[in-house]
């Protein structure tokens, strides 16, 4: 949920809006902003399934740390949504066990897609 | 290979303060943070800080960290975003990665500023989305203005608890209860009775016994402890909340300095292993300075002495910073940082930094 | 904690599995019980972890915390992935 | 010695006792003179800029900067200027002589919405447990105060030193629906 007026930080300037695609959905989301918190404002929390227990996972340390975030972006796995910017256009899937490589990443044809 | 002076990882308050410090005096300095945004935990501190004027008490951390930058960028330090330090090296060599490429930077002095990470507390459904560190509550709401849940269970009576169950009020959520195993509340009564005055309870001598719900919390089991800490039966309550925060401690984030080789010690009270160090920040290995929360869990007016103390030193190590000068600012320093750590909050943490000191082999100024 | 209970999230060990395996081949160090049982080999590299096993070493082996020191610290300390390790910035165009 | 259950220690409520021992806590002769500062500092934390904003050396604390604050009531003109400066939020003015049955108190406050003078307000005690409908005779939030507010109802005169701040008003958007999808 979005905090809109804060008593210390005052009215929320927003970037431009964008739209990530998350599992084939539409989400709005602010130029810039982590990919986690734009999935979490639109009431979305689990980001992944992990390998062995197929366990449900979201944001813990929101640092890029922990690596629980962790979801499939533009064909590549194991992208820390909480530390990596949204951009418009994005494809975004829920990551199952250790995730699988878009055929794109494989040929190369995306190019260059770094992450913070 | 990109040569500097003195590279500082981390730009949180210690790195920034000693950034100040040692461009201040003429040094070449070289300033890298892992994050978007420097500033570390600091620019998430909307609160006024404690301590004296020399403190800059009564002034937001926030405010504090737009001050330190401004300095640093007027002193001429180089500030590398979005860089991680990955590895440290013999003849003071640090890994970088930035973007998709990956490069070498060799200074004569290093500071390690790399800051604590949270400890975790390990319970049935710790794993589920929902449960997160207090510091990740505290980034969502105060950086990125996104609230995770509405209603929040907070694990942990110390400041980071009390503090980000304040913040959690004030972004516009509810706080259903703050909980500690301990008998007593462990951070400023200040900060408690501000959560208190809002509604919150606090409950000592409580622990969590499970967090549960279907894909993400729902709920949360607590459960009130017998003086050794065990769950009395029949004691049990289950709290409605979306978000279980975790306050249960922080310990300092040192993979840099045992990958350097520095001696470390075993000091409970300031947070598990700690870099040894004297008390002009040097470490074990000549060059080579700490400041900051990886020196030992304390608070940011600390961090930002101890910046100081570092960046003087290791300036004056390079010849950067006549001695007699530097001498005069380290009493200076020396002395605020004494200030914060007198009084019933700060006695353990003085003795413990002390006995760290005698580990510490006087290594006196020499040449990084 | 009940016996299930996840300790190394990354790789899902369970506090079970790491004092089994602690008591049944006797062991003291981090790197020990890393390699017996994959806690802390995961993304995040025992950050999330490190402290929970290193107290259950010392509990299980009856150590004192002060004698169980983390894993060797490698590089990378951070997730970075090898064609970013292998894109080197060459000297020259250093800016 | 404070029992275990009571006390800021344990509850994060300073006892009744212990605010009466802290030398910031004004006599009850000083209170029933008129509006006068009352400073709920109880535990020896590294702090003191109530000490450098007072403008009539009202409150020392000296050397170390962890001595207690000592409030010199007949210094004090109330006008309030350590209320929002206090990191703790532990500053608040009382004024007895308000009005033939009622007092004026005064307490920091950085929430949303803000109330605003007419509007009438839950005042709580220290545990946030509601005493009375208060009006607001004022909500002050000059620059200098830096995003603290400091608001004053009216309260029975009884309750005086028990109000210490009001139920946080509802915010617009916050009956909206539960958050926690999946």
């Amino acid at each position: 949920m979005r905090i809109e007026m804060h008593p210390i930080l005052g009215e929320a300037q927003w970037g431009p809006k964008v739209t990530l695609m998350v599992d084939g959905k539409a989400v709005d989301a602010f130029e810039g902003e982590p990919i986690a918190t734009a999935l979490l404002a639109a009431g979305r929390r689990v980001f992944r399934h992990t390998t062995k227990r197929d366990e449900p996972r979201g944001v813990f340390c929101a640092l890029g740390r922990c690596t629980d975030c962790v979801m499939v972006v533009d064909g590549r796995p194991n992208v820390r949504t909480c530390v990596t910017a949204a951009r418009d256009g994005m494809v975004i899937e829920t990551q199952r066990g250790l995730g699988h490589w878009g055929t794109e990443q494989i040929l190369g044809e995306k190019g260059e897609q770094g992450h913070a | 290979m990109h040569e500097t002076e003195i590279a500082i990882v981390g730009a949180g308050p210690a790195g920034l303060a000693a950034a100040v410090e040692a461009a201040q005096a003429g040094a070449q300095v070289t300033l890298v943070d892992e994050n978007a945004r420097p500033g570390g935990q600091l620019f998430k501190q909307i609160h006024k800080f404690f301590g004296s004027k020399a403190h800059h008490a009564g002034t937001r951390g926030v405010q504090i960290g737009r001050n330190l930058l401004s300095e640093a960028e007027k002193a001429g330090v180089e500030i590398r975003l979005d860089t991680v330090v990955y590895g440290i090296y013999p003849d003071k060599r640090l890994g970088l990665a930035c973007d998709s490429q990956s490069e070498d930077l060799k200074a004569a002095s290093i500071i390690l500023a790399t800051g604590a990470n949270e400890r975790p507390l390990a319970f049935p459904g710790w794993t589920m989305p929902g449960v997160m560190g207090a510091g990740a509550i505290q980034t969502l709401i105060n950086i990125h203005r996104t609230l995770p849940g509405r209603r929040v269970l907070m694990v942990g009576a110390g400041n980071v608890g009390l503090i980000v169950s304040y913040q959690l009020l004030q972004a516009g959520a509810e706080v259903v209860a703050i909980i500690d195993a301990l008998p007593g509340i462990g951070g400023y009564g200040v900060h408690a009775s501000k959560v208190r005055r809002a509604g919150v309870p606090i409950l000592t001598g409580h622990t969590i016994l499970a967090a549960k719900g279907d894909q993400a919390v729902e709920r949360a089991v607590i459960a009130k402890v017998d003086s050794s800490g065990q769950p009395i039966p029949g004691m049990e309550q289950t709290l409605d909340v979306d978000i279980v925060g975790l306050a249960v401690g922080l310990s300092p984030l040192a993979e840099l300095a045992w990958m350097a080789g520095c001696q470390f010690a075993h000091v409970p009270e300031l947070g598990g292993w700690v870099p040894v160090h004297d008390e002009e920040m040097q470490t074990s290995l000549p060059g080579l300075y700490v400041a900051g929360d990886v020196t030992g869990i304390e608070e940011a007016s600390i961090a930002m002495e101890q910046g100081r103390m570092a960046g003087l030193t290791a300036a004056q190590a390079l010849g950067c910073l006549p001695s007699q000068e530097a001498e005069i600012k380290k009493i200076e320093v020396r002395q605020r940082l004494d200030a914060l750590r007198v009084g019933s909050f700060g006695d353990a943490r003085a003795i413990a930094r002390q006995r760290i000191l005698s580990l510490s082999v006087p290594q006196g100024i020499r040449e990084g | 904690m009940n016996d299930d209970l996840l300790i190394c999230r990354c790789q899902e060990i369970t506090k079970a599995e790491i004092e089994e395996a602690i008591r049944r081949n006797d062991l003291r160090l981090m790197r020990e019980v890393k390699r017996q049982t994959r806690a802390g080999m995961g993304l995040c590299q025992a950050k999330t972890c490190g402290h929970l096993v290193m107290g259950i070493l010392a509990a299980e082996s009856g150590q004192a915390p002060s004698e169980v020191e983390p894993d060797t610290s490698r590089p990378p300390v951070r997730a970075v992935p090898v064609r970013v390790l292998a894109n080197r910035v060459a000297d020259d165009d250093r800016d | 010695m404070e029992s275990m259950q009571e006390g800021v220690l344990t509850t994060g409520i300073p006892s009744q006792a212990e605010l009466e021992a802290s030398p910031g806590y004004p006599s009850a002769a000083a209170l029933a003179r008129g509006p006068i500062v009352v400073i709920e500092c109880v535990q020896d934390i590294p702090c003191n800029p109530c000490e450098l904003v007072c403008p009539n050396n009202a409150i020392h604390i000296g050397e170390p900067i962890t001595n207690l604050p000592v409030f010199l009531a007949d210094e004090c003109d109330a006008c309030s200027q350590c209320i929002p400066i206090c990191p703790g939020q532990a500053i608040f003015r009382v004024d007895m002589t308000y009005a033939e049955e009622q007092a004026a108190v005064s307490f920091p406050y950085e929430f949303l919405p803000m109330p605003e003078a007419g509007n009438v307000v839950q005042a709580v005690n220290r545990a946030g447990e509601v005493l009375c409908d208060a009006e607001v005779l004022r909500v002050q939030q000059p620059r200098s105060f830096d995003l603290t507010a400091v608001i004053t109802v009216a309260v029975p005169k009884n309750l005086a030193m028990e109000v210490r701040s009001m139920v946080r008003l509802p915010r617009p958007w916050s009956q909206g629906q539960r958050a926690g999808g999946l």
